[in-house]
């Protein structure tokens, strides 16, 4: 999927809406990201990455997405940024990162951005 | 009686508190944004209610994705701070006033709000980030009683802006007819403009967030008309979450004084804003 | 669009559904209870629709008493029958639909009705025993599949019934704003007049329940006048649940006809009432 | 307290409306009888009954009910007659068993009450 003509409720370019059917495609990988809250969980998905997705019911493309650190893909599969940042904190990304990610630009590209007052449209 | 003396509509960016809790806000990246705030919490300090009234969305941390509730309201003695998943921010557990709660659930409920009731809520940076802008050093408590009210923004549809005003209103006539004697602070979270995640992430519009700061004083509802494409488009896919201004405005009277405000870009990936409002003004007759 | 073609209003309790499940519906006691349902029984295998909606509240089983929702829409594709302690019934789960219930849930939100999504739910009694006074031998799927609407009927404050009436109508034209075509059942259920707790345990009021029962067709806006206090007064406690019957009647015509009526008592502690209306009849100018 | 004049919302005898602060008082008891449903939480319930309403904080009076099965003071101390029900349930009692102790009746006489047509006010 291309994230500049999203599937969902407006067609509002680069902008994923997450609505109830994106929700309820990402649920079981949503619920598998709020676990991570817990540095228990966090072990138990670090020892075993693939098996803990497997216990939460990932779908194959979700569970490549998440092996692969795939970002853009957990979102176009139904995450919420929300809960996909659970899974970046974890691995010592910032969210300044993942704007770089989605946007095509180092992390220093995109904070560099920020700082000089946010992007704009068009 | 009770009545709300003070409205502050405050960004609850978890970055601001992580700052805070890291000692970095004489950073240059953040020393405009932390002094900004300096006459909003010299004014509240001199004004301090018997209780507060929290607006906030959670994030994947309180409550989860199984059940969704449009409007909640906390009726707890006591919300624990949750562990985001970074270790619980160091400030303390907020205090409940399920007293009040059931009051307003009571009153809301009957004039048509669906409000979902939260006996045990752990409570994330959407509501003590804004209870950090208030009061920085809170010490072992915060300064008052809180009671928390959920909104989701995080999953279309939102409720509209419109709604959020009615119930802003309700809340309002709500607090009026609390039997007992009590001064309310309404704090509103979130926003400014933001948008994290797509091609659009990084997206930041100081016209509409000079525009949303302006015109929640002196013409709400005219905000309150905006639907949520119009918002999502304006402001940001998490922008959207000022729709939460206007439950803490819809509870104060129509005219209100402007204390102070500030406007900060970036908090992290947000326009941040805050604006704190004095509902203790004469009104027109 | 789609089109309620008929509404069911049913009491729910447990026991109706143990005694399928147990084969007891011969049985002196239960005799009458099962009689009386077999001419609606007949006239609803004729007129399958292609969806239902059942509107009922949880017992304890799906939803704890953490999170206390006012009114939640079920969006799942399928919902587990719950284990209420005594292992599942042996009947089918309950296949959902989902494009309907975003539909339905998105018109509603627009209409300021502060609905809670829920994305998992298990269904108990309240849900699958009306399902089953439908349609006694399910076999391997019920008939259609089902949006679950949920009410909280046990704590206090319930909806009002006047805010139930109006959800019903509301529902009725997010129903026919549907772009889909479809036939839609729609079920009410609970009551009627029961009391489990306290010294006036056991209470049953048929003067109140046939009132009700007559009403319900013919001027439903009546019942909806009708304030908590007084439906605990008259209809017992857990009585208060015929709060959800109007949401059923809100989402139809002004005029139903009645295809068929019962009423018996005891269905275990409740009076247990069946009523069967047809909403494709010619309304007036 | 007494069930004819129940503390709550209405002054309606002998009728106890679970309300918000009756509720606030019950939800560990109430947590503690959901999660009776399931066989492996029976088991350790009645492997140590005591043990177990510690575990989910019931406080002394309502754990005295409970092994006492004092069903009107579970309902006096914020019992939701659907969650004690599971107890109930659990011990094999019915619904017309828990209206018999709440109106001094045995389950019997209860059970030919309700089959006369159930009860009525006054
Ligand atoms: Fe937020
Ligand atoms: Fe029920």
């Amino acid at each position: 999927m291309n994230p500049e003509t999203p599937a969902g409720r407006f067609d509002l370019p680069g902008t994923p809406v997450f609505d109830g059917q994106t929700s309820r495609r990402g649920l079981r990988m949503n619920k598998m990201f709020m676990s991570l809250r817990t540095a228990q969980n966090r072990e138990r998905f670090l020892a075993d990455q693939s098996g803990y997705c497997e216990e939460f019911g990932l779908t194959p493309e979700q569970q490549r997405a998440v092996l692969d650190r795939d970002w853009q893909a957990m979102i176009d599969l139904g995450g919420s940024i929300f809960y996909v940042y659970k899974l970046a904190m974890m691995d010592g990304l910032s969210m300044q990162y993942l704007g770089g990610v989605f946007t095509g630009m180092t992390e220093q590209e995109f904070q560099a951005a920020m700082r000089a007052g946010g992007r704009r449209d068009g | 009686m009770a009545e709300v003396i003070w409205g502050l509509a405050t960004s609850h960016v978890p970055s601001i508190g992580a700052a805070m809790d890291r000692g970095k806000t004489e950073d240059p990246t953040w020393k405009d944004l932390f002094d900004g705030y300096a006459p909003a919490r010299a004014w509240l300090a001199e004004h301090e209610p018997d209780v507060a009234i929290v607006i906030y969305n959670d994030h994947a941390n309180g409550i989860d994705l199984d059940i969704i509730p449009t409007f909640g309201i906390g009726t707890a003695d006591r919300y624990q701070v949750a562990d985001e998943g970074f270790g619980q921010r160091p400030v303390p557990d907020v205090i409940g006033d399920p007293e009040l709660s059931l009051h307003l659930l009571e009153h809301l409920v009957d004039e048509g709000f669906d409000l979902t009731v939260f006996q045990e809520l752990e409570v994330d940076h959407g509501l003590t980030v804004p209870l950090s802008v208030w009061t920085p050093d809170p010490g072992d408590a915060w300064p008052c009683p809180v009671v928390p009210i959920l909104v989701n923004v995080i999953q279309y549809p939102q409720p509209t802006a419109a709604r959020c005003y009615a119930l802003g209103q309700a809340l309002g006539r709500a607090i009026a007819g609390y039997p007992k004697d009590a001064t309310v602070g309404i704090l509103g979270t979130g926003g400014m403009s933001h948008q994290l995640a797509g091609a659009r992430a990084g997206y930041i519009n100081p016209e509409f967030d000079t525009m949303w700061m302006e015109t929640i004083q002196t013409d709400p509802a005219r905000l309150a008309a905006l639907s949520r494409e119009e918002l999502i488009r304006q402001a940001g896919s998490e922008g959207i979450e000022l729709i939460m201004w206007l439950i803490m405005r819809g509870a104060m009277n129509d005219q209100v004084a402007k204390i102070h405000s500030h406007y900060f870009v970036p908090a992290s990936n947000t326009a941040a804003g805050v604006a704190l409002f004095d509902n203790r003004v004469s009104q027109p007759a």
